[in-house]
């Protein structure tokens, strides 16, 4: 979230599309519904089912699912043929203004340079005109042709009302009302706020789905402000802060890079990562990378990480791929290239697609390790459950080891939700039975691989044997060793290099934030974003002053927000050019003549005068991006390109199968249904229900009586057509697997006429497997295909295609 | 850290323009009241609060743990109940289906309690110490991460990866576990490194 | 065995009101069976559970005679045994209503006798009709009887949610508890004539006892049943039926 | 928002009810002087327009009360369990409804349960004295200790709420968490609502928020909007405000105008009155009787003449004229 779950109640507008809010985030879902009933605000819901989010809603309307980026771009479209643009902020936030360099273009879909070999772009040409002084070329009167608004305009011109309708289907006069009550957001004193969620992430395009909203969000006036933002609901209570701290495969804690094998040295990885501003005067905030990576690099192996060996820099793994994400791996694994895998709180033979394959795979390996709090279908996937996990154990040679974890009421230390507030916590009761903490242990099996490592060598111990380890019990730290040493702190004394008698940070201190970061091994900090959560004054993420002045829903007292405690990202762009509010009613922070102040911590230097530093100081254009330079894999515009299974061809390009750079392993095209297949003719999406939670409330009494059963969502009409009964059984199936389920047959589903073919649709809640307290069920992931986002690899989750029929049930065996 | 749980409440309302609600003003005085009840007893007095997060999604709802039985005086502690946090700005108390239910899935019946081992082919699990179970992790790692490190590329660049074993982590772990796993899981040159993110 | 099989030696048909194990023995004073033993268990089946019924009944009619659910020990007792004592009634009652229905069908005499109401009252039986073994207040109560406990044991069911409550809309167990409760005290008034007349006229108790009337009784309440027992006494060694003793 | 209620203290001296036994202001089968001070009366009132149907009420219901509900079945809807049971004091019902008016479909999601009426049938019904009692502050609360299980209570509800237990045999409903209540809480599922749909306070304040509300709908076209606090039982202390007020019963057969079944009140009122009456009569006419008309004896002459007839000889005679009815 660019915004807090506290600020959505400033908002005008809401539009949940690409998420469910209500279902999925109750709780935060309240301040939508107090900006209803305290501000007048609306609430739009677009979205394949009518669901519990549209319940509440002022206005529906219907979308096919993967459609969306059609729709986003006619909305695009239509705000600027109506001039329905906040024109200020376009031209002086966006690059609107910045000039495209020759040679780029869009035709039929693909952009220039596209290889079909490889499904990639040479990405080239993706970039500004940059002028003779060094700096981007921009042109404030937006004439020029080749200005990222003109090629904006150009390209969103195809996606008309009529052109939705055919790809969404949309009806036009629904597209039109929902555009009309977004344009109207277009003022300063009016903003739209969006919530999305895995509605609009689980897609082959999914980041181009977000980056559309975005776009609109820019276009509109809506990023900075109070009430406005691009709002990820997040999933996980502290999937944030595994983001934030990059446990991922090509990430560092604070979004640094994992090293390539293409950079061998430090330098040349510093090299491409200079990040020179492209305005004058910018502040371009990621020049400082180096401090962040040296403390990183210090926290990490502590004395090992030293000038002379590049800090550690070869204790890095250097990647050659892009990323091994879990498709990744898990394709391997079905390859037989994986030996040993860890499972840490997760459960992935249901959460990733195609559980075929994916249970493949782990019969594959020599050992699985599971930690958890709670029983999973991936520790037990060598057992025999009849049809619904249909094995025979001894064919499985996989070994398995089960560890028993704590959960939340039993630890110690803090998360991060959606809207970046590191929030710490107490336990409240005792593990059961053996049960140890995660990190006790991830500690008890780095001590004892050290310990190994140093008695019988082995291939490169030294970034094991070094790993900084400096616990009180190296054999269990606490949080809050864990805590102050992200935050960071001093190893030697600085001094003021003007007057060196000055000490400007006192070795063993902790550091006060990341501004005080060094890249001379003077300073440690595991993460430079979280850096100032643990200062000398304390833990600040167990600060509990819920006092909120002028009811701004900031509470900057509360917790600590990442980064430097601020709450709403890019808040200087809620002022104008000369530092006052867009809307004085919502004031966030103001220029007052020598610094910026007000409700928020400002997002840009205290002292740097409006006009002069552009409010998005992460960019080196100082600016946000209408047009995103080579920055994303499949394009600088989102394109509408159908899901890989699609009940149509694509409407505006034909030839185009899928998502055209969307990484697709050899073994799973055939595991595809063709476009427009008959044998797989309904439109499948999986959702999450309110009742449950991902596979953890199956385990749950309460959560299993609210939601006992398995079932599938059809419209009346698809009932009608396939002799379905409401309740009774049925049987759904893709070209990977199928699931047997109740029949939820309901008005809230409506086939759909997509350029002039009817589509039905077929909702699959996720929630069911084969341990538990809730009936037994089959996870949604039997039919989902294995394929993700071209820029993150998120599965293709919301849109497939199946089939269905009316069922006796499955025949327990 | 500070657990004075602060019984500050959120007066302030927000376009209604009503008055705090005067829920203490009905019923007599608490002397009166020591009549007999037909009034069940609330089951929460003499418990033990702690204040937590709730575990699901990222809303981050504030909670309070009530146990019989209180973990910073060294005591077992037993959960009874698990309620909103009236304090927390978000969720003002309240919460959703599943975090209404939390102490179910704290108690529930399929928690894991002790370490198991399912040995290959084999159609059941059975205890093993902790001991034996970390051991014959350290040692499956060592042994595989010896047989299949690669220091160098084909090109001869210090690449220092192992791909051969992956670690999946996990999306409700504080920032801290996730941190010393961070630093376990990055110092053995495992790439295969991914977390709930994606899905 | 039902009278039906009865002949009189002389092969003419046992009328209706003479039941089996009805006989005269004479003697001083003469000695008239008038039910068996069966009959009387039946009966004083029938009425212990009536009365256990009224009474468990009424206390959950009534807040003012609850005190009577201690009887039972205690409310919840008393909620799960009264439809139970229910199905006991409901069976027993079959029981005399196979044995006395016939006994009880109408006869011309009862018009007379309903007539002549005020002499029944005033005990002037010697203004009445000779009657059978059956005279048309005890007609009325077995019908009465017989009606009452049909529709007790119907709305009984319709309300008895432990095994029913399924069934039946609650607006349609609503109408049984009203139907219940009426039918209830339409049939504790049933019951206290009944008694009444017991009570009033003097050595009825010994039938329901030791299954015999006096001959005086017979002659002054039910001469013409007596007339009939006489009729077929000719050679009782014959008699199919069982004697009362 | 409606301001939250503070987090409940877990003092022992906190524990005190601050209603009891004092305030009972009606007991089921019981005379009660009520009390002279009536406690300011509670309400918890359902926004049926911002309820998201998430269930929240329904796990804090069962997780407050410490009831198990079975694990069911999927029967095609979203409502689970199917109805209220023993252990299901409130339950989301789910209604897909289409607006004649404006063709559009709307999902109206009700949270079903006890309304605590200000006359309730259920306390009227109830034989067992005790079992049922209405404290002055409106809540309506089942005492199982005198719960006799008879069901009385669910022909008494208008609303078709209390359930019989098949374990303990004692009926169920929400309590409107009285013990939470006693202690200056809001109920269970209040708390938990995360729309704040469900809002707990005095009845005087939920009806001042229900305008707020109201008016809110109405400027979003919803002209029917309003308050559903139905006079028929007296008013409820669980109210409702609906999109549709006009029609209640279009949220899974809310009662449009609930009162207690005529079948009832005739049940409790008059039949209890005459029935007594009539049996009393009936008793009282036999003893007259017999005082007036004396017993009614068999005679000497009575045995002589059965004898007679015993051993064949004739007796006298019927008295002429008085056996019209016989055949000499």
């Amino acid at each position: 979230m660019t915004n807090a779950w506290t600020d959505i109640k400033n908002t005008d507008l809401v539009v949940i599309m690409g998420g469910n809010a209500a279902e999925a985030h109750p709780c935060g879902f309240k301040w939508v519904t107090e900006a209803k009933a305290n501000r007048g605000a609306k609430l739009i819901v677009v979205d394949p089912r009518y669901n519990r989010s549209a319940s509440v809603a002022d206005y529906y309307a219907p979308i096919r699912q993967g459609s969306d980026i059609a729709f986003l771009m006619g909305l695009i479209n239509h705000c600027i043929s109506n001039d329905k643009v906040q024109w200020e902020y376009v031209k002086a936030f966006t690059n609107a203004t910045f000039v495209v360099k020759e040679g780029y273009g869009y035709q039929d879909g693909l952009f220039t340079g596209y290889d079909e070999e490889k499904r990639d772009y040479n990405r080239d040409t993706w970039d500004y005109e940059i002028g003779p002084d060094g700096y981007a070329v921009v042109d404030e009167t937006l004439q020029n042709p080749r200005c990222v608004w003109n090629l904006l305009k150009q390209h969103v011109a195809i996606y008309t009302p009529e052109l939705v309708e055919r790809i969404c289907g949309t009806p036009k006069d629904k597209f039109l009302k929902v555009a009309e009550m977004v344009g109207e957001c277009s003022t300063p004193t009016k903003t739209m706020t969006s919530m999305y969620a895995l509605g609009w992430t689980q897609h082959s395009k999914g980041s181009q789905n977000i980056r559309g909203m975005a776009m609109l969000q820019l276009i509109l006036g809506n990023i900075g402000v109070r009430g406005g933002g691009m709002n990820a609901l997040r999933g996980h209570s502290n999937i944030q802060g595994l983001t934030d701290l990059g446990l991922m495969s090509n990430l560092i804690p604070g979004y640094l890079n994992i090293p390539t094998e293409k950079e061998a040295d430090f330098t040349t990885y510093m090299s491409t990562r200079a990040y020179k501003p492209l305005r004058p005067n910018q502040m371009s905030y990621w020049q400082n990378y180096r401090k962040f990576f040296v403390s990183f690099m210090k926290s990490m192996f502590g004395p090992a990480a030293t000038a002379e060996n590049d800090w550690g820099y070869q204790y890095l793994p250097k990647l050659d791929v892009a990323s091994y994400d879990v498709l990744r791996i898990f394709d391997m694994m079905k390859n037989g290239k994986v030996n040993l895998y860890f499972c840490q709180g997760f459960n992935p033979l249901q959460a990733f697609p195609n559980k075929a394959k994916l249970a493949e795979g782990l019969a594959k390996l020599k050992l699985l390790v599971v930690m958890d709090p709670l029983q999973t279908e991936t520790a037990r996937f060598w057992e025999d459950h009849g049809t619904f996990n249909k094995v025979n154990p001894a064919d499985i040679q996989t070994e398995v080891i089960q560890l028993p974890t704590t959960c939340f009421a039993e630890d110690e230390g803090s998360l991060v939700n959606s809207g970046r507030w590191l929030q710490w916590h107490w336990p409240g009761g005792s593990p059961p039975g053996e049960a140890k903490t995660d990190t006790w242990i991830m500690a008890q099996i780095h001590l004892r691989l050290k310990e190994l490592y140093k008695k019988e060598g082995g291939a490169f111990p030294d970034p094991i044997v070094n790993l900084n380890w400096t616990y009180k019990d190296p054999g269990d730290p606490t949080a809050e060793e864990l805590a102050r040493e992200m935050n960071g702190s001093v190893l030697a004394d600085v001094y003021d290099p003007v007057d060196p008698t000055k000490k400007v940070l006192e070795a063993g201190k902790q550091l006060s934030g990341f501004g005080q970061m060094r890249d001379d091994g003077t300073t440690a900090g595991g993460c430079w974003i979280f850096s100032g959560c643990f200062t000398e004054a304390g833990n600040m993420m167990a600060r509990r002053d819920n006092s909120d002045p002028g009811d701004a829903g900031m509470f900057l007292k509360w917790s600590f927000a990442w980064p430097a405690n601020r709450r709403i990202l890019y808040n200087r762009a809620s002022c104008d050019l000369e530092g006052k509010p867009w809307d004085p009613s919502r004031k966030l922070i103001e220029w007052d003549g020598a610094k910026w102040t007000g409700y928020d911590v400002p997002d840009i230097a205290p002292t740097a005068k409006p006009g002069e530093v552009g409010p998005f100081i992460m960019n080196p254009e100082g600016t946000s991006r209408l047009w995103v330079r080579k920055m994303m894999r499949d394009g600088p515009f989102p394109v509408h390109y159908e899901p890989f299974e699609s009940p149509v061809a694509n409407v505006i390009a034909p030839k185009v199968r899928g998502n055209p750079v969307a990484r697709v392993f050899a073994d799973d095209w055939k595991s595809f249904a063709d476009i427009g297949d008959p044998a797989f003719p309904y439109a499948g999406t999986t959702y999450r229900l309110t009742e449950h939670f991902h596979y953890w409330t199956k385990n749950n009494h309460v959560n299993s009586v609210l939601q006992p059963e398995q079932f599938v969502e059809i419209s009346e009409e698809l009932a009608k057509e396939k002799g379905i009964a409401l309740g009774g059984w049925v049987r759904v199936w893709s070209k990977r697997g199928e699931l047997y389920a109740k029949a939820v047959v309901t008005k809230r589903i409506k086939p759909m006429n997509i350029d002039g073919k009817l589509v039905h649709i077929v909702g699959v809640p996720i929630h069911w497997g084969f341990v538990g307290a809730a009936r037994k069920g089959f996870p949604a992931n039997t039919l989902t295909p294995f394929v993700g986002d071209a820029n993150i690899e998120t599965p293709e989750f919301k849109a497939f295609m199946v089939n269905i029929e009316p069922s006796t049930g499955p025949v327990v065996a | 850290m500070n657990m004075e749980l602060s019984r500050r409440t959120f007066l302030k309302t927000s376009g209604a323009g009503l008055a705090g609600t005067t829920l203490g003003a009905f019923g007599f005085s608490e002397a009166e009241a020591a009549v007999a009840a037909a009034v069940k007893p609330f089951h929460l007095v003499n418990t033990t609060e702690a204040r937590n997060t709730c575990t699901y999604c990222s809303v981050a709802c504030g909670i309070i743990i009530y146990s019989k039985g209180d973990l910073r005086k060294g005591e077992t502690a037993d959960i009874v109940h698990i309620e909103g946090d009236a304090d927390h700005p978000t969720n003002r108390g309240t919460l959703c289906p599943k975090g209404a239910a939390l102490r179910d899935i704290v108690k529930s019946q399929t928690r894991l309690t002790q370490p198991m081992l399912r040995k290959a082919g084999s159609d059941k699990f059975e205890a093993v110490s902790w001991d034996a179970a970390l051991d014959k992790i350290a040692r499956a790692m060592k042994d595989d991460r010896d047989a299949n490190f690669i220091a160098t590329n084909s090109d001869g660049v210090t690449v220092n990866r192992w791909l051969t074993t992956g670690f999946l982590a996990a999306s409700a772990t504080t920032n801290e576990t996730a941190f010393a796993t961070y630093k376990v899981v990055r110092s053995t040159g495992i790439l295969a490194f991914d977390n709930q993110a994606r899905v | 065995m039902t009278a039906d099989n009865l002949k009189t030696p002389d092969g003419n048909h046992v009328p209706d009101d003479v039941e089996p194990g009805d006989a005269v023995r004479p003697g001083h004073p003469v000695q008239v069976s008038r039910y068996t033993v069966g009959a009387r268990i039946n009966h004083w089946i029938t009425a212990t559970s009536l009365v256990l019924l009224a009474l468990s009944g009424m206390a959950l009619f009534t807040p003012k005679l609850f005190f009577l659910t201690a009887l039972f020990g205690g409310g919840q007792w008393t909620r799960a045994l009264h439809p139970w004592i229910g199905v006991v009634l409901f069976f027993s009652f079959a029981g005399l209503f196979l044995r006395f229905w016939k006994a009880n069908l109408p006869a011309r005499e009862d018009g007379t006798w309903l007539a002549r109401i005020s002499d029944v009252l005033r005990g002037r039986e010697e203004r009445l009709p000779e009657l059978g073994k059956y005279n048309a207040g005890q007609k009325f109560v077995f019908w009465g009887m017989s009606a009452l406990i049909i529709v007790l044991i119907a709305s009984g069911i319709v309300m008895w949610d432990q095994y029913f409550y399924a069934f039946t809309t609650i607006e349609q167990k609503r109408i049984a508890i009203l139907v219940h409760a009426i039918t209830a005290v339409v049939i504790i008034c049933v019951w206290i004539i009944h008694v009444y007349a017991a009570i009033w006229v003097k050595g009825t108790f010994g039938a329901m006892t030791r299954g015999k009337v006096t001959g005086g009784w017979a002659w002054r309440h039910h001469r013409k049943w007596l007339r009939e027992l006489v009729g077929t006494r000719k050679r009782p060694a014959s008699r199919p039926g069982t004697p009362a003793e | 928002m409606f301001p939250p209620i503070p987090n409940p203290s877990v003092a022992s001296d906190a524990a005190t009810p601050r209603f009891g036994e004092k305030d009972v202001m009606r007991r089921s089968a019981s005379e009660v002087t009520p009390p002279a001070q009536r406690l300011t009366e509670v309400a918890k009132l359902i926004d049926v327009t911002k309820c998201i149907g998430c269930k929240a009420c329904q796990a804090a219901c069962l997780e407050w009360n410490n009831l198990t509900e079975e694990i069911g079945f999927n029967h095609g809807v979203y409502e689970n369990p199917m109805d209220l049971t023993p252990d299901t004091f409130t339950l989301m019902r789910f209604t897909e409804w289409v607006n004649p008016e404006t063709e559009n479909l709307e999902w109206l999601i009700r949270k079903d349960g006890c309304m605590h009426c200000e006359d309730p049938g259920c306390l009227k019904a109830c034989p067992a004295p005790g079992a049922i009692v209405q404290y002055s502050n409106g809540i309506v609360d089942f005492q199982h200790d005198n719960c006799i299980g008879c069901g009385y209570c669910i022909k008494g509800c208008p609303f078709n709420i209390p359930r019989i237990s098949k374990v303990d045999h004692t009926a169920y409903k929400c309590t409107l968490c009285s013990d939470r209540v006693a202690v200056g809480q809001g109920p269970a599922c209040q708390k938990a609502c995360p729309t704040q749909a469900i809002v707990f306070g005095t009845k005087e304040e939920m009806k001042g928020w229900a305008d707020f509300r109201i008016k809110d709908l109405k400027s979003r076209g919803f002209d029917k909007a309003g308050l559903y606090d139905p006079p028929g039982v007296g008013g409820t202390h669980v109210m409702y405000v609906l999109h549709h007020a006009d029609t209640p019963s279009i949220y899974a057969g809310l009662p449009d105008n609930p009162r207690i079944s005529p079948i009832v009140d005739a049940w409790k009122g008059m039949t209890k009155y005459v029935g007594l009456a009539v049996m009393g009569f009936a008793a009282a006419a036999g003893l007259l009787h017999y005082v007036v008309a004396g017993p009614n004896r068999v005679s000497e002459e009575d045995e002589e003449n059965a004898e007679r007839l015993a051993d064949g000889t004739p007796p006298p005679p019927p008295p002429t004229g008085q056996h019209e009815g016989r055949t000499p």
